[in-house]
């Protein structure tokens, strides 16, 4: 039963369980960010980078018994905000241009 | 009189001076002059230059009695027009040298160039362009005295390329016929060939000798410790040389552009292709004689090319249908019979050939000049005939030359061509330079083993002039005799073809169309007179060189006059007789030379004789022997087809090349180097460009791509 | 028109020009010729576009004043000048070192010397010519056609005198812009592709050479520790064998383009085809003679070790350009692409006359660069006269136009001869001595990879590199290996193969296009030549004939000059030539390379006996002057 | 160690997987927008494990509350259908997902390779022990939160096993830092910025400086670690400057938001 102890032992989270997940988060976002075509999507993703950021600073925190990376994360949740409003602005605005906001058909700043 | 000074004799630049000002007057203001002045100054200038050169020569005698022969160059006048060149050790002067040699060239060209240009007058008469001839003409002129009269080989080699150029010009005179034009730019081009041979050969003796003064050079190859210089490079200049010759003397590899040159008018080719141009070859290496004798294989080599010419062209002129052409081709001949002469050494006989030659083939091609003048430019001699009533005067002086050239004695054929033919026999090669043999005696490298081979282990005994025993090279014997019999072959010929042409032109029915038969008729006296002036020069010219056998028996008074050219070239040729002449058959072998005098005879004689039966006699015999003969009488129809071989081997394979290498530039170079760098980078930009596809999502994967390569780069180091 | 020749007479009001007619005051001949056309340019830019007469009329009038000013140069430049002991040329009638950007040690410093002197000459006499040659050819922006062709004068001319390594590359690009839109907008059909081969051909060989250029300047400044482009100061650098290599790769490469030598050749009959009669002129005559002069100048003094080595196979460039450029003239349908192959050839005698280091060599690459440029330039005029009224340059399309032009056919006919190197014209003189000098160069050794040392058995022909010869009678195996004369005559005996070709090509272009009977019935209404034309090409044919029969005028100018450049490089080169002999990993030059020449050793004295008066004393003003005073 | 802790941190890791996963697939952007609220609620709850419960609620409120409603209120007004698939496979789509994947794999294999297995098992093991001999002594043991993540070396006099620590434990271990903060042992930025020079003094305009003496009070209650207050004093102390940052940032995003989104009158 040797794999159980050791799955046992996998088994309670450790900062490294943590910090896996919010890579995965980080990686899934920035798949999304590349594959999907509709711009909400995208902007969707990065709100989930920005989380798997925020969840990677709690987890520190917590593994140095500090605070800074709450503040830190506070401050990632300010500007996460500030950012998806003036996306969602621009999404706005663009929308009512083209009548759709897939982000491959946005290609006038090309040259 | 005695020349004012030998050094600076000022008559040498105004006999060349002469026909200069006659062409630049004649060219700027030809066209505007009235036709009779055109014809005065062309004349005037040539009548001046004649002049001069009979003034040059009476300095030449003065000059020669004061002076004792030592052996050195011999008397010479000299005249320095100004420095073309001084630099580093090359000094090239536009200087004149007038010794008897070229003395007697200069007196040739001179008069029968006079003669000829009066001929013109008359000829060209009703021409338009005739101001532009005369132009030529005395260009032509000017070119050949600075080639003869030159001081050093600079000179004569701007008179060598400027009498080419003439030629270019007078041969493509009527231009606007293609073909002429053709032949005109052959000419040149073939000339220019001979040319580059010529400058390889002069920068090989510049770079051994240092020097291309011929009075410096002489000196140079007389004296036996600056000989050995020369020694190893005599065979390479020298044959370089000669190749440049036979570019303009019309020997064998480059003699195809004599025949298609009877293109210009007859005066040119009387001139040009009889007279003086084709001469100069002969000229040049009579005036290298010390050079070329430094090397006895060399002057086998001439001695060969020359007989192989002689009797190749003279084939060929048997079955010639076209007057001018027949007289091309016994040009050639007659030339390869002064390349013989002087390739066993006989450089006096050559020189007699040369003037006897030019006076009566110059009467030859006028005589035909006048022929065609009279039957309205028809040349085919198979439709004339009978012209002796119509034409008296011009039927008179052509038997006359006809007579000269066939080598019938008393006219002045006979005794150069004796005289050629006898040294052919008589004289034998050895390298007898005492001092130098000797030396190389036990000499191991290559030139020591070539002497030693020459001399000790081949050479049968044969008397020399001195009486000792003096070595003489087997197969040089053998080049004697073969070269004799083909001589005394082509002599025989020769008589044939030439009484085959005069009894087709003036014996027999009038083979001409009636509108031409009324209208033939005498040429004018300007015509005539040079006609008949030759006529006596080509009897009387040959009396200046009698044969030995026949000579002894002239008073003691008339010597110095019968044997005349001989002693007043003997100091020009002294280094080359001393060096190595050996007379075969002792002192004084009257007897085999009478021998060979008569075999000479009794040869042209049957010539004469066969000629008369097949075109008098029964006339139908050619058309038999034409049957008979068909395949070999349309190799030497179409001369061997060597035109055809040449314009195959050289004019296709250099145009070809220049195809490929044109293609080859397009393109490898353009197209595959640098077309190549272009295309590369504009492939290389079209593969970047569409990394710009502007879909912002791209962009992210290729961040993401990057920043992974880049972790995997950090950290490949420590995995 | 009229405020020009004020400004002229103004200007010769003025007390300098007296002074400067005593000869000896500072009077700037060289700026004035150099910056004159910019006068013009300036005149032309204040003038309406449409008046095309008075452009054209001002234009030509520039050109003439620079031409007039120019001969002040010819009268003051004194041949016989003390020789600088040691220097590699001495300069005359120069503008002082001033200061232009002393921070990075580049002085504004001009000056000419015999090499240069008769090129400057060459550009000014053709300037005058080419304008007005254009009456006719160009009518669309006359006014920029004839800015640039005065702006391409300034640059060819300053290249020419420049004596900052700087200054020179400054004039050598500036030289490029002007000919670039004289092909690229008055050319022929694709005359744009043309321009851009042009531009970026010869582009990329100055880049090159600029990187050279500032290594040099480097190496020297750290080594002296004062950085400074003046030429005399760069002679003055030690660099190592294989640093010259490369850098004497990069010159030879941006001069060889220029030349062009035989692989960078494919620039030049395109651009030769696309590019205007006044254009393919200035571009022919003089751009081209820049590569040469170059070579002299910059690329051969700087690097001895390398030029050593480098030789034989610029020589074998050279050959082989000769004799391919011939043959692709041979086959050429349009007469100016055969011409343009004709400059092709005709620059290689050049460069095999330079390489060989020899004096016949060295005068007469010099003289060729002359000759061809007066004889191509009258080539390309006499094209543009056919183009002008064929309006095609196919030969097939023209015959017999001489019947219809005999003046015409008398000039082109003297201009062709002159340039296939007839004795007694222009051409012959250069080829002449180019092909003598190369004869006896002992400067062109392939070294280890094509020697052969002689056998033991003294085989007679030890090729390919060395005849044996036996010196001196008592000592049989004394024997000369000629090396390197060897490979000098393999080249001369292909070079002389070049002059051959060169007569037949032009023979038969010139039996094609002039003999022969009229095919064409345009060719039947051709005009005869109008009296400006017979202006353009009467000076260029007196020229030619001038320059063939008188040759004493130009090499009595050029002679010092070459004697000091060839005693100076028979120093560096005995110098390489120990230097390799020591230093073992360099490939050891066999056979007995030297430079010949007739100045040894330190003190420059002349080895040979003094000449006769063959290179004037004085120069002409102060020998005008001298007999002023006799009378 | 505890066993429900674990349980819930699975449960919640493998919902925030599932759910960000979801919003990245699924075709409506409504559908996302729901599944991503769903995935911040997960984030939340892991905050909580962690121990950061301040973050937690704000977590819910800004990005729950604020920005999803925002969102939603754009594919509203909007009214996005369901967007048909992609038309063609894109070959740079499936080089995105390898990429995403490749950074995924690499962070991971970054990760374990920092953390040494063998280690955290002895860890494991030694707070077993611990926990036996606490249960032993049978003192009192708070809540125990068993997330026992292998931190520093216990702090130097705490009794409390680090390993298995509850909330109080987490609590006396800030309070000790912050306490060593004071003391001057160590300073805030200690260990924080490696290269940091420390000898370079950097001062702070003396409007900005932290009033010493509040900098380290520590307020009354204790169970400070994971509330507001420390987060709101650092906020006005040391990283004031950000804060400030932040309100321009939030104005200039207002600002520009309204005036995109305004429809133009012209």
């Amino acid at each position: 039963m040797a794999w159980v102890s050791t799955l046992i032992s996998y088994w309670e989270p450790t900062l490294a369980h943590y910090l896996l997940l919010s890579a995965a988060v980080f990686s899934i976002g920035l798949i999304g960010v590349m594959v999907r075509r509709n711009a909400l999507i995208v902007f969707m993703s990065i709100e989930l980078m920005l989380n798997s950021v925020n969840l990677s600073f709690i987890s520190f925190a917590r593994y140095r018994f500090e605070m800074d990376g709450h503040v830190f994360a506070f401050f990632i949740m300010a500007v996460a905000a500030a950012e998806a409003a003036v996306a969602l602005a621009i999404v706005i605005h663009v929308f009512r241009h083209k009548r759709g906001v897939n982000v491959d058909e946005m290609q006038e700043l090309k040259y | 009189m005695e020349p004012l000074y030998a050094d600076d004799f000022y008559f040498l630049g105004l006999i060349v001076l002469a026909p200069l000002l006659g062409a630049i007057i004649n060219g700027l203001f030809g066209a505007r002059l009235p036709r009779k002045v055109v014809d005065w100054v062309a004349c005037g200038a040539m009548a001046f230059s004649f002049v001069f050169a009979l003034i040059s020569l009476q300095g030449l005698v003065g000059h020669a009695a004061t002076q004792e022969s030592d052996g050195g160059f011999g008397p010479h006048l000299t005249y320095t027009v100004y420095q073309w060149i001084f630099r580093g050790d090359l000094n090239a002067d536009i200087a004149f040298l007038f010794d008897p040699l070229t003395a007697v060239l200069v007196l040739v060209i001179t008069g029968v160039g006079f003669l000829i240009h009066i001929y013109s007058v008359g000829y060209m008469a009703d021409d338009p362009d005739k101001w532009r001839y005369f132009a030529y003409l005395n260009l032509f002129a000017f070119a050949m005295l600075m080639l003869v009269l030159g001081q050093n080989m600079l000179v004569t080699f701007i008179g060598w390329e400027g009498v080419g150029l003439c030629s270019y010009l007078l041969i493509g005179f009527w231009y606007n016929d293609e073909k002429k034009a053709a032949a005109g730019q052959k000419a040149f081009i073939v000339n220019r060939v001979g040319d580059f041979f010529f400058i390889l050969g002069m920068f090989l003796i510049f770079y051994t000798a240092g020097t291309w003064d011929y009075v410096e050079l002489h000196e140079m190859a007389t004296s036996t410790a600056t000989v050995v210089q020369l020694l190893p490079i005599a065979f390479p200049a020298g044959l370089l040389i000669f190749l440049g010759c036979t570019g303009k003397s019309a020997q064998i590899p480059l003699y195809v552009w004599l025949p298609d040159a009877m293109a210009g008018p007859t005066p040119v080719s009387a001139l040009i292709h009889a007279a003086t141009m084709v001469t100069a070859g002969v000229f040049l290496l009579c005036r290298l004689n010390w050079l070329i004798t430094l090397s006895p294989a060399l002057m086998a080599i001439i001695a060969v090319t020359g007989a192989l010419t002689a009797i190749v062209a003279a084939s060929i002129a048997i079955v010639q249908n076209d007057i001018k052409r027949v007289l091309a081709y016994s040009t050639v001949s007659q030339l390869g019979f002064m390349f013989m002469a002087v390739g066993v050494g006989a450089f006096v006989a050559a020189i007699f050939h040369l003037m006897t030659h030019a006076f009566f083939k110059a009467l030859l091609f006028l005589g035909a000049g006048s022929v065609i003048h009279g039957m309205h430019h028809e040349q085919d001699i198979r439709k004339m005939g009978g012209l002796k009533s119509l034409m008296p005067w011009t039927h008179a002086t052509f038997l006359a030359a006809t007579l000269a050239i066939a080598g019938v004695p008393l006219f002045a054929g006979f005794y150069s061509k004796d005289l050629v033919l006898w040294n052919s026999l008589a004289n034998t090669h050895v390298l007898g330079i005492e001092g130098v043999m000797p030396m190389i005696e036990g000499a191991q490298n290559s030139l020591g083993a070539l002497a030693q081979y020459l001399t000790v282990d081949v050479a049968p005994v044969v008397e020399d002039a001195g009486g000792e025993a003096v070595e003489v090279v087997s197969w040089a014997l053998a080049v004697n005799w073969g070269v004799y019999l083909v001589g005394l072959i082509t002599a025989g010929l020769t008589a044939f073809y030439m009484f085959r042409l005069y009894f087709m032109t003036f014996h027999g029915e009038c083979r001409a169309d009636e509108e031409t038969k009324a209208h033939i008729h005498e040429s004018p006296n300007s015509m005539v007179g040079p006609l008949s002036i030759l006529g006596v020069l080509s009897v009387i010219g040959g009396y200046i060189g009698w044969p030995h056998f026949l000579a002894r028996y002239f008073p003691e008074g008339l010597q110095p006059y019968v044997l005349g050219l001989e002693h007043w070239l003997a100091d020009v040729f002294a280094v080359s007789n001393e060096f190595r002449l050996v007379g075969r058959f002792g002192e004084s072998p009257y007897g085999p030379e009478a021998i060979a005098a008569s075999a000479a005879i009794v040869i042209a004689g049957a010539g004469i004789a066969l000629a008369y039966v097949m075109y008098i006699k029964r006339p139908e015999l050619p058309g038999v022997i034409h049957e008979r003969t068909t395949r070999i009488y349309k190799v030497l129809m179409n001369k061997y087809y060597v035109d055809e071989a040449y314009d195959f081997l050289f004019v296709r394979s250099t145009l070809w090349l220049g195809k490929a290498s044109y293609w080859f530039d397009r393109y490898i170079i353009a197209g595959l180097l640098v077309g190549g760098v272009a295309f590369m980078t504009q492939s290389l930009g079209a593969v970047l460009s569409n990394l710009q596809s502007g879909s912002v999502q791209r962009y992210a994967t290729y961040i993401t791509l990057a920043l992974v390569l880049i972790f995997i780069a950090i950290f490949y180091g420590v995995i | 028109m009229v405020e020009l020749t004020s400004m002229f007479s103004a200007l010769a009001a003025q007390p300098m020009l007296a002074q400067a007619a005593t000869g000896e005051g500072g009077f700037p001949w060289l700026t004035l010729t150099t910056f004159g056309p910019l006068l013009g340019i300036l005149a032309l830019v204040f003038m309406p576009r449409d008046q095309v007469e008075a452009l054209r009329n001002v234009a030509l009038l520039t050109t003439l004043g620079v031409f007039a000013v120019s001969l002040g140069i010819m009268v003051n430049f004194n041949p016989g000048v003390a020789i600088a002991a040691g220097e590699a040329f001495t300069f005359q009638l120069t503008d002082g070192p001033h200061e232009w950007i002393p921070a990075l040690g580049i002085q504004y410093y001009i000056g000419v010397d015999g090499f240069s002197m008769w090129l400057v000459m060459l550009t000014t006499f053709l300037m005058p010519i080419a304008v007005w040659s254009t009456y006719s050819a160009v009518d669309k922006y006359v006014k920029e056609y004839m800015i640039s062709l005065l702006f391409l004068q300034v640059g060819m001319v300053g290249a020419l005198v420049a004596l900052d390594v700087f200054l020179f590359y400054i004039f050598w690009e500036v030289m490029l812009i002007p000919m670039y839109l004289i092909i690229g907008i008055w050319g022929g059909a694709e005359r744009v592709k043309a321009a851009i081969k042009f531009f970026l051909y010869t582009m990329l060989g100055s880049v090159l050479m600029l990187v050279a250029i500032l290594y040099v300047y480097l190496q020297v400044g750290a080594e002296t520790g004062t950085y400074s482009f003046l030429y005399t100061d760069l002679l003055g650098a030690q660099l190592s064998y294989t640093e010259q290599l490369f850098l004497l790769g990069a010159f030879a490469l941006a001069f060889a383009i220029k030349v062009p030598l035989f692989p960078f050749h494919t620039w030049l009959p395109l651009a030769h085809v696309q590019a205007p009669t006044a254009g393919s002129v200035i571009l022919a005559a003089v751009m081209l003679k820049l590569g040469t002069y170059g070579l002299i100048r910059y690329a051969f003094p700087l690097f001895p070790d390398a030029l050593v080595v480098y030789a034989p196979y610029i020589a074998l460039l050279a050959v082989i350009g000769i004799v391919y450029g011939a043959l692709m003239a041979l086959v050429q349908e349009d007469v100016k692409k055969l011409v343009a192959y004709s400059s092709v050839s005709h620059l290689g005698f050049c460069v095999l006359g330079l390489i060989a280091m020899t004096p016949q060599g060295m005068a007469g690459g010099m003289y060729v660069m002359l000759a061809h440029g007066i004889a191509t330039g009258g080539l390309f005029l006499c094209v543009g006269m056919l183009y002008e009224r064929r309006h095609s340059k196919k030969i097939a399309d023209f015959g017999g136009v001489s019947k219809v032009m005999p003046v015409f056919a008398a000039f082109f006919g003297v201009i062709m001869l002159g340039s296939a190197a007839l004795p007694g014209l222009a051409g012959f003189v250069g080829e002449f001595l180019s092909l003598m000098g190369a004869s006896k160069s002992h400067f062109l050794s392939f070294g280890e990879y094509l020697f052969v040392t002689p056998g033991e058995d003294g085989s007679f022909f030890v090729m390919p590199q060395g005849f044996t010869e036996i010196v001196n009678p008592d000592d049989p195996a004394a024997v000369v290996t000629w090396g390197p004369e060897a490979t000098a005559f393999i080249f001369t005996i292909f070079g002389t193969l070049g002059v051959f070709l060169g007569a037949a090509y032009l023979l038969w272009m010139f039996k094609r296009v002039m003999f022969g009977s009229i095919k064409h019935d345009e060719v039947r209404q051709f005009a005869r030549l109008d009296a400006r034309e017979i202006g353009v090409l009467l000076p260029i044919v007196l020229m030619i004939i001038f320059m063939g029969v008188y040759p004493k005028f130009f090499l009595s100018y050029m002679d010092p000059s070459i004697e000091q450049y060839l005693g100076y490089m028979d120093e560096q080169v005995t110098e390489a030539v120990e230097r390799a002999a020591q230093d073992e990993d360099r490939p050891n030059i066999y056979g007995e390379v030297i430079v010949d020449s007739l100045y040894r050793g330190e003190a420059m004295e002349r080895t040979e006996q003094v000449d006769n008066g063959w290179v004037p004393e004085g120069s002409m003003w102060d020998r005008a002057m001298e007999e002023l005073q006799e009378e | 160690m505890g066993f429900w802790e674990p349980l819930f941190f699975w449960l919640f890791a493998f919902g925030a997987l599932i759910t960000s996963c979801a919003v990245i697939v699924m075709r409506n952007p409504l559908y996302c927008a729901l599944t991503l609220i769903a995935d911040f609620f997960c984030f939340a709850a892991l905050y909580v494990l962690l121990s950061a419960h301040f973050l937690a609620v704000v977590q819910i409120l800004v990005y729950g509350g604020a920005i999803m409603v925002l969102f939603l209120f754009i594919i509203m007004l909007l009214n996005m259908r369901r967007v048909r698939p992609a038309s063609r496979f894109q070959v740079h789509y499936a080089i995105a997902t390898i990429a995403g994947i490749m950074m995924f794999l690499f962070a991971a294999w970054a990760i374990l390779s920092a953390v040494d297995m063998e280690e955290v098992a002895e860890e494991r093991e030694r707070v077993a022990e611990q926990i036996e001999e606490v249960e032993q002594e049978e003192e009192e043991v708070a809540l125990r939160t068993a997330s026992a993540i292998p931190g520093p070396e216990a702090p130097v006099d705490a009794p409390v096993l680090y390993a298995d620590v509850n909330e109080l434990a987490v609590e006396q271990a800030y309070a000790q830092t912050l306490r060593a903060w004071r003391d001057g042992h160590a300073t805030p930025s200690d260990h924080k910025y490696p290269d940091f020079d420390p000898d370079r003094t950097y001062e702070l305009p003396p409007s900005l400086q932290p009033d010493p003496e509040q900098a380290h009070v520590v307020p009354g209650r204790e169970g400070l670690y994971g509330t507001f207050k420390p987060v709101s004093i650092m906020l006005v102390n040391r990283f004031v400057i950000p804060f400030e940052l932040t309100a321009v940032l939030l104005l200039a995003s207002i600002v520009g938001a309204m005036i995109l989104a305004k429809r133009r009158v012209a």
